[in-house]
């Protein structure tokens, strides 16, 4: 008598375990995906917003500029039918008017504690750097944040032909390839040029290749 | 093969989770005070974080591309189911392994490393090799410092420590100290 | 017999070393290389060294119970620090850097004897994560012998005015960086850019044999770091010479030679077992040259002391000595 | 050249105060005071009336079971009183005081010597059980106990103690060096005894002339051998010297039986010679008398029982500088603060301290210079095993081989930091004791 | 048990039980992301409303939840909210959420709101809920404020990045690297030690 009610009990409790965490769950998800619809609008603004405010200060303010997507070893401004745009390699093109001025693109590698993402602009036409900003880094403050911070050393990505070689403050005969590193974070301002040095001697077949095959991005 | 040497060294040392990133504070004050402790702890870290790195790389790849906003609440609720039933797995299977590590795993999932290293790697956009080397090294550094702070402690109980630095004041002191001697390893492979 | 005996426990005599005796010892034999910094870094050397001492010693005075400033310890840890600084450190600095080291670097733990990290080098990797620019910013040659390396007497807690492009290099930052090898000749006698005590370092290697012929410091420790370093590099270096400098320049460059003789012998913060300080020695070796030949910075003898440090308990524990008439392997030499 | 034990310590010698001087037998006292126990093992089991006349060599207390040993009277008298009185060990213990009858000419009674070239290897032990003959090495350890290993353990060597390291004392090398003969003779019942066939005896090189004592009276007919040590403390203590002599290490927990040694001090064995020599048991011992408080410091024969206020009488009084007095060695001996404390058979020295070689009182913090570990003969680690004394962990204290240090004083002797590690180790052993005991 | 009243519910968190400095929960938030103010002020906020949101919801549907999911639903909670707050502050603040890191999302597993959804409330009311919800935020909040006041004034010489100290003065730039942030909290914890003895030699005297 008693084996079977305390089998029903424990069907019940199941059941109602079921019920309780199905429910909560319910909520659960309703809750945060209005909150993520909610928000959604103005966080991809934010982005961007920061994407675009990034571009334009490494491209010096191009009127317009597009996205082009890495696809198979080649840039395409059409992401592929069914690929997730934002989970593809970016590249983007500025233009002043109607002629192409440069490339924006991103990179990261190790810099002196961790990862130093950047993004830069590039003129293959004259294979100069326009501009740098660095987007994320975890360098020591106040000496390697200063990759961000010296503005004087940002300078020194304006209009710098590649490859780009560091020297020492105070060193150097002014050839063009040369940016002056920042004392005492040496090794972050050599990551800073090495980045955009590898990031272009990988990029720059499928840049070429881009602009031979669409005259207005020459 | 020197770009997952570089992710395991960054992880274990000069990113250490515990030292530099300030993960996983909690255990690291709790079962630090004996060597024996902390060494089976790290063991059942490095064991929860492969784990939940595979979870992570299954979630990034098949279900979170739908749904991004369902990633903290699958994070914590697939690794918290895994590490269960792998838990009931080595009960069964191996009872001596479980009573080593066993009484460990629950405290390890509801920790912020686990959980950190799953939101790192997805972040970071980690391949499968990547993200399983990523948490081998960052189990390994969790270890080290456990343990290191772990053989300190023991030695510690037989010094004259003043009254009003026994405890916390003490422990965080030391792992300040060891923190700053982990900052020897900052640049390391990042090509000088 | 005047009055009543002593009831003592055996044994009754006493060998003559002791622990105040061994200490300043050590002051002792850190004075040639003392002045060999003041030879060859002028007034600014004295300064800075004796700015650390006051930090050192007045800490101690204030937080430690009386007497204690009679066994020498934290003289040493003053002095020692003050060689591990630039010449051109302001005071404040190095006063402040004294002060932390006794406070967080030996107080902390209960005193004299119970410390896990050197206080002197915990003191250094304080100052130099507190002021890394301060601490890496290096006298360039100055007109006269007279003449500051720096600006010592910076304002306490305003920066030094260091006018731009006067710093120099240490022979291990040309290495890195620049990929130029400082003169073996230099080295050992001296005349280097660098911290106080990374100069002269014969005359460091001198006093290190004095102390250790009168068992003040264990040989074992510098032996076995200097052999780890001087192999290990020597081996890189036969397989990349271009990349890699050879023994002699590794083991004759930088700090290595301070650490190795004074720093990485503090008893307190070194096994106390034999085996212990050859596996301590080998560990500071092989890290020293792992963070000077891959890591991102250009010397790393004080962090590899400073983990070895944190090492040390764990070290004991497996390298505790065979008992007699017990059959357990792992007996010393 | 022997092998050399590994660590210990070389302290200052300081034997030449006695070294040349020759056995001179000491006056007899007024009184004499014998403890029930002077020996390891049960105490004795009084068999002496209050009242009683007593002869030299007369049993006063008898052997209360197989490890424990008779006392006899070390001079014709009165038994005075029975009662408590200052022990050689600090405390107070149950004592037989002799008035000794000032003009006796402390003869010996008429008795039967046996042969002991006739008496078979347990009647040998039994007679040496009868004499009270002890170890005179320090431990006063009942010779017979060990003279009688267990059937299942086979002894090939007899070690014979002539090491002496403790600084100051002579007792062993005056012995050796007068009486040389009479060691050979103790050897040669011994081996009897024990029923082996080899002995060797082991002398530290700074007693040249008793090592070319031994070797010029050394027996044809028995294999026996001299081996010159280098000078080392505690080259003495048992397990040392059979490291030294034979390389062979007595495991952890185990004695010298264990592997196949008697150790038996040279005064011990010439002891147990005289016992069959006269039929004397062991009423007197020699006794060195030295130390930079003492004004004529010397080597005496002297009665078991006498008080050290009349030893040092006898031997000048104390200097004004004394510290402290010794009885024993100075590494290892025992201090004492009553003058009316009586010699018993295991002291082999009297040692008078001034106050500049006195250890201080206070010490400093532990450096861990470890210097200590490289000191301890046993390779223990006695920072560890001090810094878990202080901490009252015993547990831990006896998992780190608390029971393998034998107190030898060398981690005391050289640690800069006067830590008085021997001591502590001492009371964390009574402490273990005490808890076992519970 | 006694029963509290509500002054107390408030107050314990805030100094005798703070969840930080006394009981020594939540310290990675309180290390990781104390380096400015700012953050300081903006991870509070969040963990704030998260520790607020989850013991409202807890408490008031703590009847219907068995035991065997207790701890799961309370974490499915927790990491809803959790999730609403890193959406916002991405929305509204991006520039600090992106400063706060990886630091957001680990709200979900700050031992602090596991702790008091545990110990309190699902086992009180609603109204006692939130006073120890509030008394335990103030407590955590402080302790941030604390950490980032200091870490920032020495560390960087300002304060919510306006400079305190003028031109010359020198940073500790230690004080916002991680050695930093462990001995800080050291030292505070060795000041409320100091407190502490000082409190209890005041009562033994009186
Ligand atoms: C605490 C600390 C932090 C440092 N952080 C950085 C950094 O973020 N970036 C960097 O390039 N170097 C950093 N360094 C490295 C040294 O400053 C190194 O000496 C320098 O990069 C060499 O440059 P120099 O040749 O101009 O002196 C750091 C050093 C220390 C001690
Ligand atoms: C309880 C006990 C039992 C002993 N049994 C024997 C024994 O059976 N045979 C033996 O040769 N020695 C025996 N010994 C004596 C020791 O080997 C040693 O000679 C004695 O303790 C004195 O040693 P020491 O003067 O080096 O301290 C025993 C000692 C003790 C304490
Ligand atoms: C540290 C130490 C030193 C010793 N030194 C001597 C010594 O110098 N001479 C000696 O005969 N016994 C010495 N002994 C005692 C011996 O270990 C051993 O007990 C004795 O030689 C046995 O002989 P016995 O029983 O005839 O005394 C020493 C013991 C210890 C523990
Ligand atoms: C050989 C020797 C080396 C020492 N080296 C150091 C040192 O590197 N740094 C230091 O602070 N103290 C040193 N000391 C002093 C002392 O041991 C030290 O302050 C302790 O760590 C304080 O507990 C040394 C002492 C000796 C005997
Ligand atoms: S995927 Fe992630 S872990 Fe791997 S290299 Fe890139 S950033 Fe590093
Ligand atoms: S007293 Fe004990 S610990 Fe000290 S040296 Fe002798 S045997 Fe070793
Ligand atoms: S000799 Fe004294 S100071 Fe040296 S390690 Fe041993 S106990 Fe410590
Ligand atoms: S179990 Fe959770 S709450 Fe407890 S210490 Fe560990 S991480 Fe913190
Ligand atoms: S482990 Fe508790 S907050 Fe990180």
């Amino acid at each position: 008598m008693r084996a079977p009610a305390a089998a029903q009990s424990e069907a019940t409790t199941a059941a109602r375990l079921v019920k309780v965490l199905g429910g909560a769950g319910a909520v659960a998800g309703l809750a945060i995906v209005t909150a993520f619809l909610a928000t959604k609008p103005r966080i991809e603004a934010n982005r961007a917003r920061a994407v675009q405010a990034a571009i334009e200060e490494v491209l010096r303010q191009p009127d317009r500029y597009e996205t082009l997507y890495v696809v198979n070893d080649r840039l395409a401004a059409q992401p592929p039918a069914g690929a997730d745009a934002s989970r593809l390699e970016q590249v983007y093109l500025g233009y002043r008017g109607a002629t192409a001025i440069g490339f924006a693109v991103t990179a990261a590698e190790a810099g002196f504690q961790d990862l130093i993402h950047l993004i830069f602009g590039y003129d293959p036409a004259t294979g100069t750097i326009i501009g740098m900003r660095v987007l994320d880094n975890r360098e020591t403050p106040g000496l390697g944040d200063k990759i961000v911070r010296d503005s004087g050393f940002v300078a020194e990505f304006d209009s710098v032909v590649l490859p780009l070689r560091g020297v020492k403050a105070g060193q150097g005969q002014d050839s063009p390839g040369e940016v002056h590193m920042i004392t005492g974070a040496t090794i972050s301002s050599r990551a800073v040029i090495r980045i955009i040095n590898n990031r272009i001697q990988r990029l720059r077949p499928l840049l070429d290749a881009y602009r031979a095959a669409r005259p207005e991005a020459r | 093969m020197g770009e997952l040497f570089w992710i395991l060294l960054s992880a274990m040392v000069v990113n250490n989770f515990t030292l530099a990133m300030f993960l996983g504070l909690c255990p690291f004050m709790g079962v630090s005070a004996r060597v024996e402790t902390a060494l089976r702890m790290g063991a059942a870290n490095i064991f929860v974080m492969v784990l939940t790195s595979l979870c992570a790389w299954a979630l990034n790849t098949f279900v979170l591309p739908h749904a991004p906003y369902l990633q903290l609440i699958s994070f914590i609720i697939v690794i918290a189911s895994l590490v269960q039933i792998v838990e009931m797995v080595i009960k069964k299977v191996s009872p001596a392994l479980f009573r080593a590590l066993g009484i460990y795993l629950p405290l390890i999932t509801t920790n912020c490393a686990i959980l950190a290293l799953a939101i790192f790697q997805t972040t970071r956009g980690c391949t499968l090799v990547e993200g399983l080397v990523f948490a081998v090294g960052a189990g390994l550094g969790l270890t080290l410092a456990l343990v290191l702070m772990a053989s300190i402690r023991e030695s510690s109980e037989l010094a004259d420590i003043p009254a009003l630095a026994k405890g916390t004041a003490l422990v965080l002191i030391i792992a300040g100290s060891l923190s700053l001697a982990f900052m020897g390893f900052a640049g390391l492979l990042s090509g000088g | 017999m005047n009055g009543s005996l002593l009831v003592t426990t055996a044994p009754h005599l006493k060998a003559p070393e002791t622990t105040p005796v061994i200490m300043w010892s050590v002051v002792m034999s850190l004075v040639p290389v003392v002045a060999a910094a003041t030879y060859f870094f002028g007034p600014s050397a004295l300064l800075v060294i004796a700015a650390a001492v006051l930090g050192a010693v007045l800490v101690e005075r204030l937080l430690s119970s009386p007497g204690t400033l009679r066994d020498g310890s934290a003289a040493i840890t003053g002095i020692l620090l003050g060689l591990t600084l630039p010449a051109g450190l302001p005071l404040w600095m190095a006063f402040v850097g004294g002060a932390f080291a006794i406070a967080f670097g030996k107080v902390i733990f209960g005193g004299l004897g119970q410390n896990v990290f050197n206080p002197a080098l915990l003191g250094r990797a304080f100052l130099q994560a507190a002021f890394p620019m301060a601490l890496t910013t290096w006298p360039v040659r100055r007109e006269s012998w007279w003449a500051l390396a720096g600006d010592n007497f910076a304002i306490p807690l305003m920066s030094p005015q260091v006018p731009e492009g006067t710093t120099g290099a240490t022979p291990l930052g040309l290495q890195k960086f620049e990929h130029t090898l400082t003169p073996l000749g230099d080295l050992a006698f001296g005349s280097t850019g660098g911290s106080l005590g990374e100069t002269a370092a014969v005359v460091i290697l001198l006093c290190g044999v004095y102390l250790a012929l009168r068992n003040h410091l264990n040989w074992r420790t510098p032996a076995s770091i200097l052999l780890t370093v001087a192999v290990l590099s020597q081996l890189l270096h036969l397989l990349d010479p271009a990349r890699y400098p050879d023994g002699a320049f590794m083991v004759l460059s930088g700090g290595l030679m301070l650490g190795a003789v004074f720093m990485a012998t503090d008893p307190v913060t070194s096994p106390i077992t034999n085996p212990g300080r050859w596996v301590f020695g080998a560990g500071v070796g092989v890290l020293v040259v792992v963070i000077r030949l891959w890591g991102g910075l250009a010397e790393g003898v004080m962090y590899a002391i400073l983990l070895m440090n944190a090492m040390v308990p764990f070290i004991n524990r497996v390298t505790q000595p065979r008992v007699f008439g017990t059959t357990a392997k792992a007996s010393g030499p | 050249m022997a092998a050399l034990f590994r660590h210990g310590v070389h302290p200052p010698e300081l034997k030449e105060l006695t070294a040349r001087i020759p056995i001179r037998r000491l006056p007899y006292p007024d009184e004499v005071v014998l403890p029930l126990s002077q020996h390891t093992g049960k105490p004795a089991k009084l068999v002496a009336r209050v009242g009683d006349h007593v002869e030299r060599g007369d049993l006063v207390a008898a052997a209360d079971g197989f490890v424990s040993s008779p006392v006899h009277a070390s001079a014709a008298g009165t038994v005075a009183s029975v009662e408590l009185w200052p022990h050689p060990d600090g405390t107070w213990q149950t004592a037989v005081r002799i008035a000794v009858e000032r003009y006796s000419p402390q003869a010996i009674r008429p008795r039967v010597v046996p042969r002991w070239e006739d008496l078979t290897p347990a009647q040998l032990v039994q007679a040496v059980q009868d004499a009270g003959v002890v170890g005179l090495g320090g431990a006063a350890f009942p010779a017979h106990v060990k003279l009688s290993p267990p059937k299942d353990i086979r002894i090939d060597t007899l070690v014979i103690n002539g090491c002496e390291c403790e600084p100051y004392l002579t007792t062993d090398h005056r012995t050796m060096v007068e009486y040389p003969e009479r060691v050979h003779l103790g050897i040669r019942i011994m081996l009897k005894a024990v029923g082996v066939r080899r002995a060797v005896i082991g002398v530290e090189l700074n007693k040249p002339d008793a090592i070319e004592a031994l070797k010029r009276t050394l027996p044809g007919d028995l294999d026996v051998s001299v081996v010159g040590l280098r000078v080392r403390y505690p080259q003495g203590a048992e397990k040392m010297l059979i490291k030294s002599l034979l390389d062979r290490e007595v495991p952890s927990g185990r004695l010298p039986m264990h592997v196949g040694v008697i150790v038996q001090n040279v005064a011990s064995v010439a002891t147990i010679a005289e016992v069959f020599e006269s039929g004397l048991p062991l009423v007197e011992r020699i006794v060195t008398v030295t130390g930079r408080g003492i004004r004529r410091p010397a080597n005496l024969i002297v009665p078991v029982g006498t008080k050290l206020r009349d030893l040092i009488a006898a031997c000048g009084g104390l200097t004004d500088n004394t510290r402290e007095i010794v009885f024993g060695g100075p590494m290892m001996g025992v201090p004492v603060a009553d003058l009316d404390t009586p010699l018993t058979k295991g002291i082999t020295g009297v040692v008078a301290l001034v106050d500049e070689e006195v250890r201080p009182q206070q010490s400093l913090p532990c450096i861990k210079c470890g210097h200590c570990l490289d000191a301890c003969p046993v390779f223990l680690n006695p920072q560890l095993l001090g810094a878990l004394a202080r901490a009252g962990r015993y547990e831990d204290m006896v998992a780190a081989h608390l029971n393998d240090c034998m107190l030898c004083g060398c981690c005391s002797y050289v640690c800069p930091s006067n830590i008085p590690l021997a001591q502590l180790f001492r009371a964390s052993k009574a402490a273990v004791r005490r808890v076992k005991a519970a | 048990m006694k029963q509290s009243t509500a002054q107390e519910d408030l107050v314990r968190g805030i100094w005798r039980e703070n969840p930080v400095l006394v009981q020594v929960l939540g310290l990675c938030p309180t290390l990781a992301v104390t380096n400015t103010l700012a953050n300081s002020l903006v991870m509070g906020a969040a963990t704030t409303f998260v520790l607020i949101s989850s013991s409202l919801m807890v408490s008031s549907i703590r009847r219907w939840v068995p035991n065997a999911v207790r701890i799961s639903t309370f974490i499915l909670i927790i990491a809803t909210f959790v999730t609403i707050a890193d959406l916002v502050l991405q929305a509204v603040v991006p520039v600090i959420h992106k400063a706060l890191g990886a630091f957001v999302p680990l709200i979900v597993v700050n031992c602090i709101i596991l702790a008091r959804q545990e110990a309190f409330a699902s086992k009180n009311t609603v109204g006692r809920s939130l006073l120890d919800a509030v008394g335990n935020s103030a407590g955590f909040v402080m302790a941030l404020l604390i950490m980032g006041t200091i870490r920032e004034l020495l560390g960087s010489g300002t304060l919510l990045g306006m400079s305190v100290f003028g031109r010359h003065f020198e940073p500790w730039v230690i004080f916002v690297l991680p050695p930093g942030g462990f001995l800080t909290l050291g030292v505070m914890l060795l000041g409320a030690n100091w407190l502490q003895e000082r409190r209890k030699s005041a009562a033994g005297a009186a």
